[in-house]
């Protein structure tokens, strides 16, 4: 053995670690922490594990602030995944993920690679993935490019999300300019777990070996993390020419023989860790496994097993070549995992060996030259902490004041209704959405409601969870804490909209470029917002994604933070009401007394005026916690015959929507005007409900200190608003498909 | 003007992860072609383009390569042209008959 | 006696489950098949459930109809065993030439997950026996190439010896004369594109796929003596 | 034995519907593409076979066609094949080098 031999090689040219995107200050602590001078290998490692993507080194500060703790969480931030229980012994892994820039220049596999990253953070913790989600934002389809992006990267999820083997049960689509440069493609999954197979990404026991499971290794997307998710689009031709060959191409063949073969090992317990490799490849994984173990790993990057010749040990180490996983295994248990990975015919190579150094090694060779030696755990927790500086945007108080309500109101708010509709089906009729037999509710309702079950996870009988996915960019540039506030108020209103009791949430923070101090005070202020509101409403944060420089051409996209919310149903007996009137029952609507609604940040004001100023309506989050209770509670009894919540669009979409979702108009009253046609706010509900049932449903929201407003009976082919509206429930129907004309 | 025949072979840059080539290739030693490998799979586009001569019908194809066909982030296009002979009746499949390769 | 359906897993397939949920809910018990056994076992009707088997690269069902469970299909099908192939598993029989034509990429490029209604248009298929014709049903489908293509002779040779199991009342995907599913000459083979065993359940939305299934496993229980597919098998 | 690098090109055959082909080609004027006509895809396929000459390996990658390259339903193929200059190191994408193509 070569132990004590030390890796040749020193950098000493400021060029080699400035290309890797690391600065002078970083290089310097990285020679104090090893004692000496980096050489190439160690820079490249560091220089992925401390970008922005990996080490979340500009928004850690903040994120300490949200509330992650709650009864039911088992793990928290900080894992792959974090998971809930769900009682009876089952748990559910939840996770978002962004993967907007490598969408941005190869949509297709930018976005199948996306939904092969979250799933494998998914099936580390355990889990069987059994749903994602994909909050998606574009620029407006009348521009060619974004509508190339927008059809690729739906075809890329629908071709690795439908072909793993996972159903996509719901999403978002947004189109607004400020995404034109730079789509948001986030991405979400759940898998089921029971909680006795709950593992962490860890090594321990000296001995252990690590095994390389999964596709070779190539050139892929080598610095990716640092080159693609910590710079922003510059409009520079040649720059992002640069950026090309770190496009990854996604597998989801190898991907489901990879879940499959992960998740037989665990049952077979032969697994002592596991961990996926992700952004920065294998120094991720093998310093990550052994700091988390508090041990040190040596690997062998010649057993790698390798796609193209001639590849370099920082290369072989920092290669982010999709559909890989680090499995830690006793040498007693290696010839029965080789054996079931053989089953799979999932390719698995022995690479490390765990030691009692705290230190990761590359050598060349078993006993062969040591090619790098840092301590590990330096390259996850020594990364830089930065503050970065904080100013409130300078024009923020001119567009807080400059109110839509003084907009001339539309000549036809019929004709503005129907413009403001959007049936996303288009989308989600490309995604498998009903596999495992578990899709109660689908896309195209408040929130996917599925059966808490499984292959292979029993204890869920007769329960369900709920998920939605919600952001609002327009409200969080007006006011970004009060903005997220009432994204994490939506979020969960719409868990409760099909009978589900909302849990707990995680988080994609999208941001625009953190070194411009305006970026910065959003992101603190968004976190401060969903925090305040994740609080109040009982909602441990349980895990999350920053994407930070989405901008292009210098303008930073309108912050977007998106929240996923994590609902439970403890009697799974009926398929909840649904979007929908139903002819003969009456339409009410549900909300704190002294609602008032705002067009600041509307869509109406925005889409239909181009105006992005006013501000938002007030969130009373006592009020909106009693809603919640009042309409799972509601919903689960089975007392409405149609539910919607009251979101983007205010109530007039809201109406619509429901018109449209059950092919049944309504003649309805007491809209004063477009202000109350359109304007946004928190806590509203729209039920629809049977005459006998009026009563009760009066009387429980009353008691939940709501009021209730009749506004008229459901019924005919038209949806009719007195004075205001008066349109064939047809027409909004094809209005709200026009999009798919686009495509 | 004359018409021309074209061949667009795009195919995924060289070091750019091919899981459908690699797939089919790990099949191939059970159907008895153990003897072949390096299996690489792109799409095959075959046109027709009105122009003046072989470099402009060339040209032409090169340009619906680079600004539609293919997105030269993951892709390449090999281009092959070849005057048609006469007209070719409408619908008629492909320029070359089967069997025969393009020049 | 219980009927055991066996379920054939190839990599990449993913309905496995699905199908012996549905299989189970009828009463009969299901057998996950791996696709590396040459032997089916004691089964007394095979699925081909739907995924993406070898991903469906170079052709869906191309990699898999050599499997070596595929051969132990195939005798099991000229034994006039029943053997059903769904939406994936249609693809792998008619590249195994034991269903005719093909399916090609649907007519609008674009993968479609979505409840469709179908109609009976034959009962001489075990997944229709005893069903009437032009009875509708509302079943999901989920594939990107489903749409149906046979040359001409085929096709009139199927409506000749009525092999048309099902056809769409509104095609989704250009199948030819709007063909669902269809059967072999025996009537033992079939393979449709919709998924029978996503609308098993009122609590999903449908449950009409219990008839078709409930028609396979209805004709795999009592002998099949008398039945098309006996007098073929034994002739 | 030498090694041959061959290309495949997996072709619809005449008479059955393109829809991709159509749709590339229905949308080629509004992209300024209108002398451009009688767009057909298919699929190209390109490996590498071990074979005593050319007309063995020839015949190897056609009986792989017929195995297992094309559905004879619905597709046939056209092969190309050549010697391969030396030895080709192992994992090499392709035989052929960006804008070469077979003879
Ligand atoms: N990209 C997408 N993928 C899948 N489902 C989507 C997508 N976009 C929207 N949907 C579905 O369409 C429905 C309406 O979406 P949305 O209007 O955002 O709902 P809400 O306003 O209640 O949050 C939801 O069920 C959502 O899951
Ligand atoms: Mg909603």
């Amino acid at each position: 053995m070569s132990a004590g031999a030390r890796p040749e090689g020193a950098v000493d040219d400021p060029g080699v670690h400035r290309a890797l995107g690391l600065t002078d200050d970083e290089a310097g602590a990285i020679g104090r922490i090893l004692g000496r001078a980096p050489n190439h290998l160690e820079l490249a490692m560091y220089a992925v594990m401390w970008s922005e993507h990996c080490s979340y080194k500009s928004s850690r500060i903040h994120l300490r602030r949200l509330p992650t703790e709650g009864p039911g969480v088992l793990v928290g931030p900080g894992e792959n995944a974090g998971v809930v229980d769900a009682g009876g012994g089952v748990a559910i892994a939840l996770r978002i993920e962004s993967h907007n820039h490598p969408s941005a220049i190869e949509p297709y596999q930018g976005a199948a690679t996306g939904v092969g990253g979250i799933l494998r953070d998914i099936f580390t913790m355990g889990a069987r993935p059994v749903a994602l989600m994909d909050p998606l934002r574009f620029g407006p389809l009348d521009d060619d490019r974004s509508r190339w992006v927008a059809a690729g990267v739906v075809a890329g999820i629908s071709g690795y999300g439908n072909a793993v083997g996972v159903p996509t049960v719901g999403g978002e689509v947004v189109f607004d300019g400020c995404y034109a440069g730079n789509p948001l493609v986030n991405v979400l999954c759940a898998g089921l777990l029971p909680v006795e197979r709950l593992v962490l990404g860890q090594a321990t026991g000296v001995g252990n070996l690590a095994v390389l499971l999964g596709s070779a290794t190539g050139r892929d997307g080598i610095g990716g993390v640092s080159v693609l998710a910590s710079a922003g689009f510059g409009g520079d031709a040649a720059a992002e020419e640069a950026k090309r060959p770190n496009v990854q191409v996604g597998d989801p063949y190898e991907e489901k023989r990879l879940i499959e073969a992960c998740l037989q090992l665990l049952d077979e317990h032969l697994l002592v860790g596991i961990q996926d490799l992700g952004g920065a490849g294998l120094a991720c994984a093998t310093s990550e496994t052994a700091s988390r173990g508090g041990v040190g790993m040596d690997v062998d990057v010649t057993a790698v097993h390798r796609r193209e010749p001639g590849m370099r040990a920082w290369e072989v180490m920092t290669s982010e070549s999709q559909e890989r996983m680090l499995a830690i295994v006793t040498p007693d248990d290696l010839e029965r995992l080789l054996a079931v990975c053989e089953r799979w015919e999932v390719r698995a190579s022995v690479v490390g060996r765990v030691t009692t150094t705290g230190r990761l090694r590359v050598l060349e060779g078993w006993g062969g030259e040591v090619q790098a030696d840092v301590p590990a755990a330096s390259l996850h927790e020594d990364a830089p902490l930065y503050d970065r500086p904080r100013r409130r945007p300078a024009d923020l108080d001119r567009r807080a004041d400059d109110d839509p309500a003084r907009l001339p109101p539309p000549e036809d708010p019929g004709k503005d209704l129907a413009a403001l509709l959007l049936d996303p089906s288009w989308v989600y009729r490309q995604y498998d959405h009903q596999l495992f037999l578990n899709t109660v509710v689908g896309p195209g309702s408040d929130a996917a409601l599925l059966r808490l079950a499984a292959p292979g996870v029993p204890g869920g009988e007769g329960r369900g969870f709920a998920l939605s996915t919600d952001g609002n960019g327009s409200w969080c540039s007006l006011d970004p804490r009060a903005g997220t506030a009432l994204v994490v108020a939506e979020s969960a209103l719409n868990v409760a909209c099909v009978g589900a009791r909302p849990v707990a949430v995680v988080n994609c923070l999208n941001f625009g470029n953190p070194e411009h101090p305006e970026v910065m005070w959003q992101l603190s202020e968004a976190v401060d917002g969903m925090a305040e509101a994740c609080r109040a409403l009982g909602l441990p944060v349980v895990g999350g994604n920053v994407s930070l420089y989405n901008e292009s051409r210098g303008a930073d996209i309108d912050p977007t933070p998106v929240v996923a919310t994590l609902g439970l149903v403890d009697r799974l007996e009926r398929r909840p009401p649904g979007v929908a009137f139903a002819a003969g029952d009456r339409v009410v609507l549900v909300q704190p007394p002294g609602t008032r609604p705002s067009l600041g940040g509307s869509l109406w004001a925005v889409r239909r005026r181009g105006h992005r100023g006013g501000r938002l309506s007030p969130l009373d989050l006592a009020a909106h916690l009693r809603l919640l209770g009042l309409v799972t509670g509601l919903v689960a009894d089975g007392l409405p015959s149609g539910v919607h919540d009251v979101s983007a669009g205010g109530l007039g979409v809201a109406l619509a929507e429901m018109a449209v979702g059950g092919g049944v108009g309504a003649a309805l009253a007491g809209v004063a005007d477009h202000v109350g046609l359109f304007g946004e706010g928190p806590s509203r509900v729209v039920f629809c409900v049977p005459p006998d049932r009026l009563g009760t449903l009066t009387q429980r929201a009353r008691d939940a200190g709501m009021e209730a407003v009749e506004l008229g009976g459901g019924g005919g082919d038209r949806l009719v608003l007195d004075g205001l509206v008066d349109v064939a429930v047809a027409d909004l129907a094809a209005a709200a498909r026009g999009i798919a004309g686009w495509w | 003007m004359s018409r021309f025949g074209a061949l667009v072979e795009v195919r995924l840059r060289p070091g750019i992860a091919d899981p459908a080539g690699t797939t089919i290739e790990r099949s191939l030693p059970t159907l008895g072609f153990g003897d072949v490998s390096g299996v690489r799979t792109g799409k095959a586009i075959r046109l027709e383009v009105e122009a003046a001569d072989v470099e402009a019908a060339r040209g032409r194809v090169e340009e619906l390569c680079r600004r539609f066909l293919t997105n030269p982030v993951i892709e390449d296009a090999v281009v092959t042209v070849e005057p048609l002979p006469g007209t070719v009746p409408p619908g008629a499949a492909s320029p070359a008959g089967p069997g025969e390769a393009p020049r | 006696m219980t009927v055991t359906v066996g379920v054939v897993v190839f990599p990449g397939t993913n309905c496995e489950h699905d199908v012996a949920a549905a299989t189970e809910r009828l009463g009969a018990s299901a057998r996950l098949v791996w696709h590396a056994d040459g032997r089916l076992g004691d089964v007394d009707a095979v699925v081909l459930p739907g995924g993406f088997a070898h991903g469906d690269y170079l052709r869906p069902g191309a990699i898999a109809r050599f499997a070596p469970v595929m051969a132990a299909v195939e005798t099991f099908a000229a034994g006039g065993g029943p053997v059903v192939g769904i939406c994936n598993g249609f693809q792998v029989l008619t590249e195994a030439h034991l269903l005719p034509g093909a399916l090609q990429k649907n007519r609008g490029l674009r993968f479609v997950c979505e409840t469709v209604e179908v109609e009976v248009a034959s009962d001489r298929s075990v997944l229709t026996r005893g069903v009437d014709p032009g009875r509708r049903l509302r079943i999901p489908i989920n594939h990107f190439e489903g749409s149906y293509t046979c040359d001409p002779d085929t096709l009139a040779e199927l409506v000749g010896q009525d092999r048309i199991a099902l056809r769409y009342t509104d095609n989704p995907n250009g199948s030819v004369a709007d063909i669902a599913g269809v059967c072999n000459e025996a009537g033992n083979v079939v393979g449709l594109m919709p998924h029978p065993e996503r609308a098993c359940d009122p609590l999903l939305g449908s449950d009409d796929g219990l008839v078709l299934l409930g028609a396979l496993i209805a004709s795999s229980g009592a002998p099949l003596t008398g039945s098309p597919a006996a007098a073929t098998a034994t002739a």
